[in-house]
């Protein structure tokens, strides 16, 4: 169900509105759910709406500002000519739950200054940084600025 | 002013493609490869925007696709070396 | 001219310029994960902002400049991520300028 | 019931065989301009101004806004799509052929019973977000080919992209197997079906896969006649088939 509605939309974002293509877009959106029914990650429920602005609002912004700074830090450090560099791997714990939250989680990882998520198991997250700062308190410097808003807006 | 963006472009797409070349590991050449495939996809939409066609956008999406089902094939046949 | 192709060249130049830097990072960084991270991050912030300048430029592009963007978004960090496993998994030494490492092994206990 | 079904088809592509041989002009004697006309030649996917096209000697009158017109020559706003399957369709018959046996080639060689494994478990982050971008992406194959017609595009890509979603979930997911049975009988039925079109309009109009369809108006989905029929059964054939040779790659034999 959720897969259908999913495909209706990205359907009529990738055409242009009318009534034979909103039939077409039905039939095969049918036919994708009825395929994918096993294997599919998506999952809605009566939250949508309250989800989906609270991503917008709450959650985008954040990301977008610690892109932006995460690419002014790699700016400095490539254009710098010594290579400022203290990386290593290092092992986090995160309190999400839910398999698509922890995915997001990994990829806010990735986008923001100086981390790269690697691998997921369980609750433990392993990630290389590219300035280990301190070994202890290490969530407060990576995860804990997405994992409030990430649990607001999946769990 | 659109020649600077190309400029721009060409030099990091070289930049990494000489990466490609010289990567002393296999990893290092898909990482290059990666980046560059991300770079192609945003030079076909500046190119949709000079040329005036919707239609190249299309092709920018299948080239995104394509380019991760590359690295996705090329990791998992790396990692399942011992 | 008017203003959002202004403002829309403006952000093209930008995802140039990190466009740019990407390459840079990738042939300048020591190890594999040094270059992942210059490389994924200078090139999905370089997407991001020249589709959307082109989206900005084109009303009638926008739509599916959203698209590529939310796509991109979604594929990059995932294909570096499982890029960096695999290298670690498969044996490519880390620089010597690593400090720690609590992967080792895999994350096997 | 399948003789009888194989017998009729072959008596048709025999029948089609001697009468077009009949209608050949010998080599050198054919006009053209009757048959590539200069509306042809002018519909582009953009709805430039075509007043620059000369064929011949021939000017194009100026001013030509093809889309939106009702019962134009072939109504594909695609040039390329209305000449691969309504002026070249033996030839797009030809590759179909190809892959055809292409792909009952690896299933003689390499088909098995069992399931490959890889050397290491799927990464929690590439399994999940398999998940979500599954779906998006076979809806983004059959959107190339539905609209072959108006975009670039038709069959083969929109096949090729969702057997690359089929080669995704095989990486992802240790225990996925596709049903053979389905995707077989999905691309029998769809080959044969290509050629029942063609038989089709073979019997209305005199030449294999004519276009026994109203035209419509350019530009809007439901138009060009028998063209997206036609690339829906090509698309479905291609992709099942490529899914199978992925299928059939990633199977080994017992012991």
């Amino acid at each position: 169900m959720s897969v259908f509605i999913t495909s209706l939309v990205l359907w009529l974002l990738l055409t242009k509105f009318t009534y034979s293509e909103l039939l077409a877009g039905v039939i095969v959106s049918i036919l994708v759910a009825l395929t994918l029914r096993k294997y599919h990650g998506i999952k809605y429920d009566w939250k949508l709406l309250w989800r989906f602005i609270y991503y917008v609002f709450a959650y985008l912004p954040v990301f977008v500002v610690e892109m932006i700074k995460a690419n002014f830090d790699v700016a400095a450090r490539v254009l710098n000519p010594k290579l400022p560099l203290n990386p290593g791997f290092v092992e986090i714990k995160t309190d999400l739950k839910g398999e698509a939250s922890k995915l997001f989680l990994a990829n806010s990882i990735t986008l923001t200054p100086g981390t790269l998520s690697i691998d997921a198991k369980g609750e433990r997250l392993f990630i290389h940084w590219i300035d280990v700062k301190s070994m202890e308190n290490k969530e407060k410097y990576i995860s804990q600025r997405f994992e409030k808003l990430l649990k607001g807006v999946f769990e | 002013m659109i020649a600077i963006f190309f400029v721009l472009i060409g030099i990091g797409v070289i930049l990494s493609f000489i990466r490609v070349i010289i990567g002393p590991t296999s990893s290092d050449r898909v990482a290059a490869l990666d980046t560059m495939n991300v770079m192609l996809t945003g030079l076909i939409v500046v190119l949709a925007y000079v040329f005036n066609r919707s239609i190249y956008l299309d092709i920018a999406l299948v080239y995104a696709l394509l380019s991760f089902l590359e690295t996705i094939v090329i990791s998992r046949y790396l990692e399942g070396r011992k | 001219m008017s203003a959002n192709v202004i403002i829309g060249d403006i952000l093209i130049a930008i995802g140039a310029f990190f466009y740019f830097l990407g390459g840079l990072g990738i042939l300048r960084m020591p190890d594999v994960y040094n270059r992942l991270q210059a490389g994924t991050k200078a090139t999905t912030l370089g997407t991001f902002s020249t589709v959307i300048g082109v989206g900005i430029s084109k009303p009638e592009f926008l739509i599916k400049a959203l698209i590529i963007v939310a796509f991109v978004a979604m594929t990059n960090p995932v294909g570096s991520s499982v890029l960096a496993r695999a290298s670690y998994l498969s044996g490519v030494k880390p620089c010597d300028c690593t400090k720690v490492d609590e992967y080792k092994g895999g994350g096997e206990e | 019931m399948r003789r009888l079904y194989a017998i009729l088809v072959g008596a048709g592509l025999v029948y089609m065989l001697f009468a077009f041989l009949g209608t050949i002009s010998p080599y050198g004697n054919v006009n053209l301009s009757d048959r590539v006309s200069a509306h042809f030649l002018a519909k582009d996917v953009n709805s430039v101004d075509a007043s620059k096209w000369v064929s011949g000697d021939k000017q194009i009158p100026s001013k030509m806004k093809v889309f939106g017109k009702k019962g134009f020559e072939d109504g594909s706003a695609n040039v390329v799509t209305s000449i691969v399957v309504n002026y070249r369709s033996f030839d797009t018959l030809g590759e179909v052929t190809v892959l055809f046996a292409s792909a009952v080639g690896v299933g003689l060689i390499l088909g098995g019973t069992r399931r490959m494994r890889y050397g290491r478990k799927p990464n929690f982050i590439l399994r999940v977000s398999t998940g979500i971008l599954l779906p998006l992406i076979i809806l983004f194959g059959v959107y190339i080919f539905v609209h072959g017609h108006l975009t670039p595009g038709g069959g083969f890509p929109g096949g090729t992209v969702i057997a690359a979603a089929v080669l995704l979930l095989y990486l992802s997911n240790e225990e996925f197997s596709l049903n053979m049975v389905v995707s077989k009988s999905l691309e029998g039925s769809m080959g044969s079906l290509y050629v029942i079109f063609g038989l089709i309009g073979l019997a209305v109009g005199g030449a294999f896969l004519f276009n026994f369809l109203p035209n419509g108006v350019v530009g809007s989905l439901f138009s060009a006649g028998v063209v997206p029929l036609v690339y829906m059964t090509i698309g479905l054939k291609v992709g099942s088939e490529l899914s199978g040779v992925v299928a059939e790659i990633h199977e080994e034999r017992e012991g």
